[in-house]
């Protein structure tokens, strides 16, 4: 792969909800602000791709919104529905087959809609929309297939919750910040067992927006280069029935696959932070069985032993996460963006210290069954 | 470093108004198998998909992760990508840049649409802006008809102007044994058809499908392995240019989104004339005056010699450049999959695999999108290595 | 500049996306929940290629991208491999809370199948034996539904 | 191939439950619409750069990516630039039933504005509407106002469009 670059970041403080702003104000802003952190004018960009979801926007074609917000105009476009991470998946082949600027930018807002109803839609019409499936119960069949096959107990899981939120109040864009015990977790309203509500991901208003650059650009920018290293995607079956819930393999073969294109071996000793998709507590340490950080059922251990808090040798989700704040779609761009400024040295009161490396991964589907991974340096 | 693309292989269903006989994904997975077959491989040659359509026409979505026992894609990368009437040619271009980025060797590309499914108007207008425009927004065919009446003020084409692209584009369907109309039509049959907007007319306007299209891309090197006669992308370009309907409405400047997106997809193919140049086009025509205003916009010929152009049979099969060959969009419509069936009805005719319906010895072809607000999107495939 | 933005009280405009939909099962669906319909039978199929036996039946194999021909009766029992009690309302669960989803893998299927438990969820655990309970003949439509629910044997 | 005798054994599932929404209007169009209830009349915006005025006002220029400021009172008149007398039946989406026809569906460049506005025009009489006429809005009573293009009913075609 050549050498790409990210070099503009911005997101919004996360809020339960921006009554003030349309989608197309939040994209707007986003792209002011990427440039401003990029030192670029809008001339400098010669292509767009926007991030949206038409079921969350409540919009066909949720892209025509944006457009004008984005800079788009007269230029090269186009949207991924999906992901922030798979959208920037995009943005980065663009610059890669000859690109010199991309903007990706995404937006949504969870206060407009029914989370219920639009999570619902991702569901079989024939087989399972009747059912009432939606995001939180079937995450719920997915957390009991994995914590019942590895014995992980409901306080084992909490513990993610109360070391992300913990992490937020680092934060300042987090939308949930919060002290919690053990305790608070499993008191916490029952929803779809062994998920309690702070269990799970709160729903979330927001955009972020990145700008990806060839290697010849990223001198034009004021900030250091974070430079893409390896990115891969790959999805499981669709059927929950299926597939092994427990069995994160999709993510194996994404994370493999970034990891031997960013030539890492080692993926414990060699990556310095992590932020993962934790729509829900369960998915941290799946996931980073996923991510061969560690083998299958050891996850919650890592946690257990201090290995991934902020003092650890491998702080996962410094930022607080997706479990303090949730904007769909835009969740993965922000764990893009929250390795950026690890990577640059910016992340203020959560700094990890000297990180060189960086893990970013997103979600698309019901239980993470489609995956995304970047690796990111800041060394060349 | 970038790297040359092809299409390898193409693959369509047999357009009708309804598929009862198939769900969603099983639509999807014939044409997916078609286009294996088209180019011998198998499912697991295929590196990475990129599919679209639009999410309210079904209700689907996350259609990227609910598809992919029919795109073929488990345990592989799929993404999905999609911008309305022009979604088609938008993921033609996306498995454009898989492969042109290097990191893929083969990419499918996938669009489909089943409308007998729900209320098609009803989903239209919900791309409409929920504040300012949905609770008048009455579909398409009114800014369309706008579109066509200041054509026609402008240039003094005329109704019987436009049934003439209806009646070759209808008439060629004929030649496609996987177009959903395929009656023969005459003049007055178009003008006879009931107004739905003046002067748009029903047999004017393209009708609903049930369909999907599959396009197989691959990289240079195997791309010359797979495929005899591959079909090179030359060049590709999108303007998305407007998000309001309301600063869509210069009329009488032509498609601006389209002379622009073709303008700057010429100079990448090295195109300076492109009716001569051009040895076939398959157009988003979704209703007939845009027969004869988009191919001035496309640089066919001047501005306001649309209508004579497309008289003098330029446009025809035995023309200087035939346009729609497949019978194009007022023939078949399956929304998500139009704008790619443009795609691969162009590839067809560089391979030379066009039965019927080919025309001999096309070395360039020219696709292209429409949809959103008045958005285009080109692409230009040639039968030598760019 | 003017700061008449400041001073703005911000609406909000409700509205909703009421497109009705009417989705085609196809061929291969059709024979499978008029089975569940008209005989209070559960088909599966089997790909001869990799050996999978399919419920819902597929039209084709996912994995192989060969049609499946082999038809196959299951049994209308079967094991949890996974569950959730839900306790939280929505407006589109077919039964009132708690109930609880369950992955249930049929007797001779290689998959499984998701649907409901209504009963005696203080004895659900995964790796217990369920039985389908089907509605009455004259509730049934054609539509995984047909089954009422599993009950734990 | 399936026939219709097929139809039968061929099943489908429905699918009606609507999707509700709340979408803010934003700082711009809210002020175009408590600008209709106070002052029954049209505000625009313009773009320090191009000078165009775009009703109803919003954030951003989009060919010279400038923010904009400049409201400006536009008269809650226009011209018609292009109609469409509605006739064919369609479930409109906000209500899930058949939106009542015929109506006229109206493209109507408002007095000192460049873009357009799309509203109702209370004509569906083909013999009476032309593009180029000059047209008014016709509000509801301010007490029913909610911050809705319902706020205004129609625009009606006027007399005499001189006065």
């Amino acid at each position: 792969m050549d050498k790409i670059a990210i070099i503009g970041v911005a997101q919004t403080r996360y809020e339960r909800r921006k009554k003030d702003k349309t989608y197309y104000d939040l994209v707007y802003e986003m792209t002011r602000d990427a440039l401003v952190d990029a030192g670029l004018q809008i001339s400098d960009i010669d292509n767009v791709v926007t991030i949206s979801n038409d079921f969350m926007d409540g919009r066909t074609i949720s892209s025509m919104a944006v457009g004008d917000a984005a800079g788009a105009y007269d230029k090269n476009i186009s949207t991924v529905e999906g992901d922030g991470t798979f959208g920037a998946f995009y943005g980065a082949m663009r610059v890669l087959s000859g690109f010199k600027n991309t903007l990706v930018v995404a937006h949504a807002k969870g206060s407009e809609g029914d989370n219920k109803i639009i999570t619902n839609g991702m569901f079989d019409p024939i087989y399972q929309r009747h059912l009432g499936l939606e995001s939180i119960s079937s995450s719920a069949l997915q957390a009991n297939a994995y914590m019942d096959r590895y014995h992980i107990s409901e306080e084992d899981i909490a513990l993610v919750s109360v070391k992300n939120h913990a992490n937020a109040k680092n934060n300042p864009l987090a939308q949930m910040p919060m002290s919690l015990t053990v305790d608070d977790v499993m008191r916490s309203n029952k929803i779809a067992d062994p998920l309690k509500l702070l269990d799970c991901s709160p729903i979330s208003d927001g955009a972020a927006a990145i700008i990806i650059a060839a290697e010849d650009q990223v001198e034009k920018a004021k900030k250091k280069p974070i430079w893409i290293k390896g990115v891969a995607h790959c999805s499981d079956n669709y059927f929950l029935g299926d597939r092994d819930l427990a069995d994160p393999r999709a993510l194996r073969k994404a994370a493999k696959k970034a990891y031997a294109m960013a030539g890492i071996t080692k993926p414990m000793e060699e990556i310095d932070v992590v932020e993962l998709y934790d729509a829900f507590t369960y998915m941290e340490p799946l996931w980073l069985e996923g991510l061969d950080f560690c083998d299958p059922g050891t996850g919650i251990e890592l946690l257990k032993n201090g290995v991934t808090t902020m003092n650890g040798p491998l702080p996962v989700n410094p930022s607080g996460g997706v479990l303090s704040a949730h904007v769909v779609h835009v969740a993965g761009l922000a764990r893009i963006i929250e390795s950026v400024l690890q990577l640059r040295g910016e992340a203020g009161d959560r700094q990890v210290n000297g990180a060189k490396t960086a893990l970013a991964h997103g979600i698309n589907g019901p239980c993470g069954q489609s995956h995304c991974v970047w690796v990111m340096s800041n060394q060349k | 470093m970038a790297q040359r693309v092809a299409i390898v292989g193409t693959g369509q269903t047999d357009h009708k108004s309804h598929r009862p006989d198939v769900s969603q994904r099983e639509m999807i997975q014939e044409a997916v198998m078609r286009a294996l077959a088209d180019c011998d491989l198998t499912i697991k040659d295929i590196d990475a998909f990129v599919i679209g359509n639009m999410d309210h026409f079904e209700s689907i979505n996350y259609v990227d992760t609910w598809s992919v026992e029919g795109a073929g894609a488990i345990m592989k990368p799929i993404m999905k990508v999609t911008t309305g009437g022009t979604t088609g040619s938008t993921v033609a271009i996306a498995a454009y840049y898989h492969v042109a980025s290097g990191l893929f060797d083969k990419v499918l590309a996938i669009g489909w649409e089943k409308n007998s499914e729900s209320d098609t108007t009803a989903a239209i207008i919900t791309c409409s802006d929920p504040i300012w425009d949905r609770f008048s927004y009455s579909g398409a065919i009114p800014s369309l008809a706008t579109e066509a009446s200041a054509y026609m003020k402008q240039y003094g084409a005329t109704q019987e102007d436009a049934a003439r692209v209806a009646v070759r584009d209808r008439n060629n369907a004929l030649n496609n044994p996987h177009a959903h109309l395929r009656r023969p039509i005459t003049m007055e049959d178009v003008m006879s058809s009931p107004m739905l907007a003046y002067p748009i007319k029903l047999l004017d306007v393209c009708p609903r499908t049930d369909g999907a299209c599959a396009v197989v891309f691959a990289a240079e090197n195997s791309a010359k392995k797979i495929c005899q006669k591959p079909a090179w992308v030359k060049a590709c370009s999108v303007r998305h240019t407007y998000t309001w309907f309301g600063d869509s409405s210069d009329y009488t400047s032509g498609l601006v989104s389209l002379k622009r997106a073709s303008q700057e997809a010429y100079e990448k193919a090295g195109i300076r004339n492109p009716a001569e140049e051009l040895d076939v086009a398959e157009l988003y025509l979704p209703y007939t005056y845009a027969g004869l205003k988009w191919i001035e916009d496309l640089g066919f010929c001047r501005p306001g010699e649309g209508a004579q152009f497309v008289a003098d049979g330029h446009t025809n099969m035995d023309g200087k450049i035939p346009v729609n060959p497949s019978g194009g969009v007022i023939s078949t419509n399956c929304i998500g999959a139009t704008a790619l069936l443009r795609v691969a009805e162009s590839a067809i005719q560089i391979m030379g695999k066009g039965g019927n319906r080919q025309v001999p010895d096309v070395k360039q072809a020219i696709a292209t999108g429409f949809g959103g607000c008045f958005w285009s999107d080109v692409m230009i495939l040639g039968a030598a290595m760019p | 500049m003017n700061s008449w933005e400041k001073e703005v009280v911000p609406l909000t405009m409700k509205g909703q996306i009421a497109v009705p939909y009417t989705w085609w099962v196809g061929e291969t669906g059709s024979r499978f929940l008029l089975a569940l319909r008209d005989e209070e039978k559960i088909l599966g199929n089997r790909c001869e290629r990799c050996g999978t036996t399919y419920v819902p039946p597929r039209k084709n194999c996912g994995l192989c991208f060969v049609p499946i021909d082999h038809w196959v009766e299951l049994s209308k029992e079967g094991v949890v491999t996974s569950h959730t009690i839900v306790r939280q309302k929505f407006q589109l669960q077919p039964a009132n809370t708690p109930f609880a989803y369950a992955i249930i893998c049929l007797d001779g299927a290689d998959v499984g199948l998701v649907h409901l438990i209504k009963d005696n969820l203080e004895k659900l655990k995964n790796g217990i034996r369920v039985r389908a309970r089907f509605k009455e003949k004259a509730f049934r439509k054609g539509d995984l539904r047909d089954i009422d629910c599993f009950d734990i044997i | 191939m399936v026939t219709e005798r097929d139809y039968n054994r061929l099943l489908t599932l429905s699918f009606d439950t609507p999707m509700p929404y709340e979408w803010s209007v934003g700082i711009h169009g809210s002020r175009f619409f408590h600008e209709i209830k106070k002052h029954q009349r049209f505000i625009g915006i313009r773009c320090p750069e191009c000078q165009k005025v775009y009703v109803p006002p919003r954030r951003v220029c989009a060919p010279c990516f400038k923010e904009l400021h400049e409201l400006v009172v536009l008269p809650n008149q226009g011209t018609i630039r292009a109609f469409s007398i509605v006739n064919y039946p369609f479930i409109d989406p906000d209500t899930g039933r058949q939106r009542p026809i015929p109506y006229t569906y109206g493209y109507i460049q408002i007095e000192g504005a460049d873009n357009i506005f799309s509203h109702i025009i209370n004509e569906t009489d083909i013999e009476k509407i032309e593009v180029g006429m000059q047209v008014r809005a016709v509000f509801k009573a301010k007490t029913d106002m909610q911050g809705h293009m319902s706020d205004i009913l129609h625009f009606e075609i006027m007399e005499n469009p001189g006065v």
